[in-house]
C-alpha cells in the first residue's frame, strides 16, 4: 500500500511549492537582519518583512501597521489575551470566552487566574454554536475581553463573529477571535466584523511552520507579551523570522488568488465525504453544524469504537487522519470540544477527523469512505458494546 | 509508536470473539475512559483451556487483550492469579507509559473473569480472597 | 565596488549551507505535525525534533530533557525571567542583573515592576565587567532570580559564568543566563558552570532565523510564557517550527565540531582586525574586554565623528558592521552598554561593532582597515570637534 | 532609508570648512546627542555671501547641513531669518521621520549665526529679536 493520502490539514498543511521557492533566498542570501536597515542586506529583509505585512493586512482588510508577526497561533492566543488583560486591569477582571477554545486560549485563561482574573466560559449548542443571548447576559461591568474563536479547529463550526463583533462594540469591550483555523478558508473583514484582536498562523495554509500574526486595531491597549528590541513598531520583540514570514505573506498570497473558487472547490470535494461516511456506515454521528462550518472539515464519531484505533488502522492504509486535535492525542482525555457539544464520553472517544485540501481528489475520498467502512465494520466486529446497544 | 508486536496483535488479534456458556465472563473499563475489556474463560479441571476478548478500545487495548488471552490460554487457575500486567507489557515488546494502563486493564480483566468463575462455581481462588470487582466509580487512568 | 564583507555577524548570520540541505525535507516531504504520532509524518517530524534536542543538549552538556524550543533569545529571555518571578513570587520579589543587558532582559525586568518586583542592576567597569562583590552584596533575602549574560552582544565582554553560578548556587538563587551571543563560541557546560536557565538563539551561529532554545534545569520552577498544547512536555505551546529546529540542531552540529580550531582561527582574525585599527588610526578607544572577549567581536569608538555616517560610508564599499546593537540603531541614544563602561556620549555615538565569521579572511580585514582609515579621517575633517581638542 | 538627494549630499557635502573672519558664527547641538553643527557666515549688504559647515553627527545632519548651506548662500538676511527646516527636508527630497530634527538643527544653527552676528554688528535683525541661543541644557530629540 503505498497511497498516502493526507487528511490532517487542520493539524498542519504541506508548505506550498510557490512558498517554499519564495522563501529560498533568505536563508544565505538575503540573510541580513531587518533592523540593521543602515545597510543594503539589511534593507532587503526589511522589505521583504513590510511587504509580507502588507499581503496580510489587505488580505484581512487591515492597515499594515495593525498587523505583527508572532512564532505562530499559540503565541498570537497567549498575547492577546494576557497583553488585554495586564493593559486593563484597572478596568476590569472579567474575561468571557467559550467552552469550545484551543488549549491557548483556554490554558491562558486559566492561568490569568492566578493574577485575580476570572472567566465565563460560554456553552455551546448541539452543533457547536454559541448563543449570542448568553453572551449578552454573561458581559458584567468589569468585562474586559471576549475572546470567541472564529472556527473551531476539531468540529469546524464557525461562529457568527460579525455580531459577537457588534455586541463587544455596544459594550465597549475589545473582541479577540483566534482565526488560526479560519485564516485562508473563510472571508475575514476585521473591520466588517469589528474584530479587535485577531489570532493566525500561517502552517495551516500552506506556510511554514512556527510563524504567525496577530492583527492588533488601532488604539486598543495591550501589553507585551515578549519585551525586548523594537522590532515590530516596539510591540513584539525578537530578530524576525524573515524566511518565514516571507512564506507566510506568500501562503496568504496564494490563498487570495481565487479564493471564492478554491472555497467552492473544497465545500464541494468535503461535501462528497461527508454523504459518503453518512450514507455508508451505520451509527454515526456528525460532529459540527452541517453547514456553518469550515469547507475543509469533516467530523464525525463512530459510535461503539475507539479513535484511536480507527486512526492506526488509517494510517495503515496510507490515510492521516486525527481524533479531535492533533494537541490532544496522545492524550487519554476525550475532547473537551466534543464533550461541550453534549457527546457522551463514549462516543466522544469514537471520533476522526478528515480535514481535507485542494489536493483531495475524488478518488481519494472513494478510497477513504471504502476503508472507512471496513474498520468500522472490523473494530465493531470486536466491540463489546456493540451487542449491549 | 508501537512496537512491531503490538502492531501485529493489533492488526491480526488473537482470540476474537465470546465463549458461549463461558465458565467466566469479566468486563472491566468504561467508555467514559475510552476503553471496556471483556473477557471469556473455558475453564477445565483448573485449566483454562479457553480464552476470548471483546475490546473497546485504542491499539495497546486492543493488542493487550489479545496478548493477554495468549498468555493465559493453558495456564492453571493459580498461575492466572498472578498473572501480572508486566507479563503483557514484556510480551508485547514494551508499551509507551501513557498506554501502559491498557495492560493493567488487561490483568484486571482476567481477574475479574476469574472472580466470575468462582462466583459461579463457589470456589474460593487462592490470591482472589479480598478480590472485589471494579466498582462503578470512574476513575481514568 | 562589488565587494561584499558582511561583518555584522553578532546582528544575526548567514545560514549555512550544511543547515538550508538539512532543512529542505521538511517543508514538502516530512511536513507532518510532530503531535500527530500516531502516523508515519507525524513521527518522522517528532524525530527529527527530539534528535535536534539532543544534539543541542549534548552541546551544552544539558539532559536533553532539560532542552526546550523557543522562537529565538527574546522569548527565552522573557520565559526565563518573567516565569520565574511569577512562579516564585511568593518566595520574593527581587531580581538582580547588571546594566549591560540586552534589551530583552532589561525591559521584561522593567516590565515585572507594575507586578511588585525590584530589580538591582549592576554595574561594570570600564572593560564591561561585573563586580562579583557587589553582585554578592546585591543579594537580599528576597532575591529569587539572577539574570546575568554570558557574552555581551555590543562589546563582547565574557562574564564570569562559573563564579556566578557558584555564587547563585551558595545563595539558593536561581541563576540564569543570555548565552544568545556565546553558543558556539564559547565552551558552555551548565552543569560545570552552574546554570539554571539559558537562552539561546539559532541565527547567531548559522541557523535559521525566528528559532531559539532554553535549557531549564531540572526541578526549576518556572511559569509558561506560552500557554497551550502540550508540546516542549507541556512548558511551551505552539505547533514546533520543526524545519527550524532542524536548522538550529545542524548548526550546533556544525559547531561542536572542530569547536577548539575554529574558535582559535577566529581569535586569530579578530586580533589581527583589533591590532589593525588600534595601529592605523589615531584617538580610537577598545570597548570591551581585551582579552575576555568574544572570538569574533571588535569594538572600537573613533573619537570626534558619529557612527551611523561611518556605517554608511562602509556600506557604501559594501562592508555591513553595526554601531553598538542591531537593535538599536534607527534609535538616536547612544548604546546603554557602552555608557556603563563609562564612555561619554560623543565617544559612545562613534563606535563601531565589526564581528567576523569563520569566511572572514585576511584580505578582507586588510581593506576594512584601510577603509576606515580613510573613512574616519574624511569624517573627523568636517567634524567641529577634533579642532576644538 | 534615505533619499538619493541625501546620499549624495552626504558623500559630497558642500560647503564643507570654515570661514576665517567670518562675520557670524553659530553652533547647535551637542555631543550627547550625537549632533553638533557650526555654520560660518559671510555677510555683505545685507546678503549672505558665502555659508560653511564643520558638522559631527549621522549622515542626515552632515547632508542637512550641506543643503542648508547651499539654500541661504545668496539670500538675504530677511530670507534667512525666516528660513525653516522644512525648505531642507522638501529640498533633500524627505527625510526619515526620526532624522528630521536633523534638519530642525540645521535651521537653528543658521539662525545661531545670525544672531552672532547681530550681536557682532549691534543691528537689530527682525525676526530674531525674541531669539536666545540654545542653553547648555540637553534634550534629545
Ligand atoms: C545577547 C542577546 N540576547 C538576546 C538577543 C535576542 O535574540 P533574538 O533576536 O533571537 O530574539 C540577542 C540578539 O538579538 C542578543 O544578542
Ligand atoms: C484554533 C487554533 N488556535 C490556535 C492554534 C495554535 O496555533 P500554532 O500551532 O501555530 O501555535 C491552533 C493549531 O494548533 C488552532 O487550530
Amino acid at each position: 500500500m503505498n497511497r498516502k493520502i493526507y487528511l490532517d490539514n487542520a493539524a498542519t498543511t504541506k508548505v506550498k511549492k510557490e512558498v517554499i521557492e519564495e522563501m529560498k533566498s533568505y536563508f544565505d542570501e538575503m540573510y541580513g537582519n531587518p533592523s540593521s536597515g543602515i545597510y543594503e542586506l539589511g534593507r532587503r529583509s526589511k522589505e521583504a518583512v513590510e511587504n509580507a505585512r502588507k499581503t496580510v493586512a489587505d488580505f484581512i482588510n487591515a492597515d499594515e501597521k495593525e498587523l505583527y508577526f508572532t512564532a505562530g497561533g499559540s503565541e498570537s492566543d497567549n498575547w492577546a489575551i494576557k497583553g488585554v488583560a495586564f493593559a486593563n486591569k484597572d478596568k476590569g477582571n472579567h474575561i468571557i470566552t467559550t467552552k469550545i477554545e484551543h488549549h491557548a486560549v483556554l490554558h491562558t485563561c486559566e492561568y490569568l487566574e492566578k493574577f485575580g482574573f476570572e472567566t465565563t466560559y460560554l456553552d455551546v449548542d448541539e452543533y457547536g454554536m454559541i448563543d449570542l443571548e448568553q453572551l449578552k447576559s454573561s458581559i458584567k461591568p468589569e468585562t474586559i475581553l471576549i475572546s470567541i474563536m472564529y472556527a473551531n479547529n476539531e468540529i469546524g463550526t464557525i461562529q457568527p463573529i460579525e455580531k459577537i463583533g457588534e455586541i463587544a462594540k455596544e459594550h465597549n469591550i475589545i473582541f479577540h477571535t483566534d482565526a488560526v483555523q479560519a485564516l485562508g478558508a473563510v472571508r475575514i473583514d476585521v473591520k466588517k466584523q469589528h474584530i479587535d484582536l485577531m489570532s493566525m498562523s500561517a502552517h495551516k495554509l500552506g506556510g511554514p511552520k512556527g510563524i504567525g500574526g496577530m492583527y492588533i486595531r488601532k488604539g486598543i491597549k495591550i501589553d507585551n507579551l515578549i519585551h525586548g528590541g523594537g522590532q515590530e513598531r516596539g510591540k513584539r520583540a525578537g530578530t524576525e523570522g524573515v524566511q518565514n514570514i516571507v512564506g507566510f505573506g506568500k501562503a496568504v498570497e496564494l490563498a487570495s488568488k481565487n479564493f471564492e473558487q478554491y472555497v467552492s472547490k473544497l465545500t464541494e470535494t468535503r461535501n462528497k465525504l461527508m454523504e459518503g461516511i453518512k450514507n455508508n456506515i451505520p451509527d454515526v454521528v456528525l460532529n459540527g453544524h452541517p453547514t456553518m462550518r469550515l469547507p475543509n472539515n469533516v467530523n464525525f464519531s463512530y459510535q461503539y469504537v475507539e479513535g484511536e484505533s480507527i486512526l492506526l488502522l488509517l494510517d495503515m492504509d496510507g490515510i492521516a487522519a486525527s481524533s479531535g486535535s492533533a494537541c490532544t492525542s496522545g492524550s487519554l482525555d476525550p475532547s473537551h470540544v466534543l464533550l461541550a457539544t453534549g457527546l457522551d464520553h463514549g462516543t466522544a472517544h469514537g471520533s476522526i477527523r478528515f480535514t481535507i485540501s485542494e489536493e483531495t481528489t475524488d478518488e481519494d475520498i472513494n478510497f477513504v469512505i471504502e476503508t472507512m467502512k471496513n474498520i468500522i465494520e472490523k473494530l465493531r466486529a470486536i466491540s463489546p458494546l456493540k451487542k449491549n446497544m | 509508536m508501537y512496537t512491531e508486536i503490538v502492531m501485529d496483535h493489533f492488526k491480526n488479534p488473537r482470540n476474537v470473539g465470546s465463549i458461549e456458556n463461558a465458565d467466566g465472563v469479566g468486563q472491566v473499563g468504561n467508555a467514559k475512559c475510552g476503553d471496556i475489556m471483556k473477557i471469556y474463560l473455558k475453564i477445565n479441571d483448573d485449566i483454562i483451556e479457553d480464552a476470548k476478548f471483546e475490546t473497546f478500545g485504542c491499539g495497546s487495548a486492543i493488542a493487550s487483550s489479545s496478548m493477554a488471552t495468549e498468555l493465559i490460554i493453558g495456564k492453571s487457575i493459580n498461575e492466572a492469579v498472578e498473572f501480572s500486567n508486566k507479563a503483557v507489557v514484556e510480551a508485547l515488546g514494551g508499551l509507551p507509559p501513557v498506554k501502559v494502563h491498557c495492560s493493567v486493564l488487561a490483568e484486571q480483566a482476567i481477574k475479574s473473569a476469574l472472580y466470575d468463575y468462582a462466583q459461579k462455581t463457589n470456589k474460593v481462588i487462592k490470591g482472589l480472597e479480598n478480590y472485589t470487582p471494579e466498582d462503578e466509580e470512574v476513575h481514568c487512568h
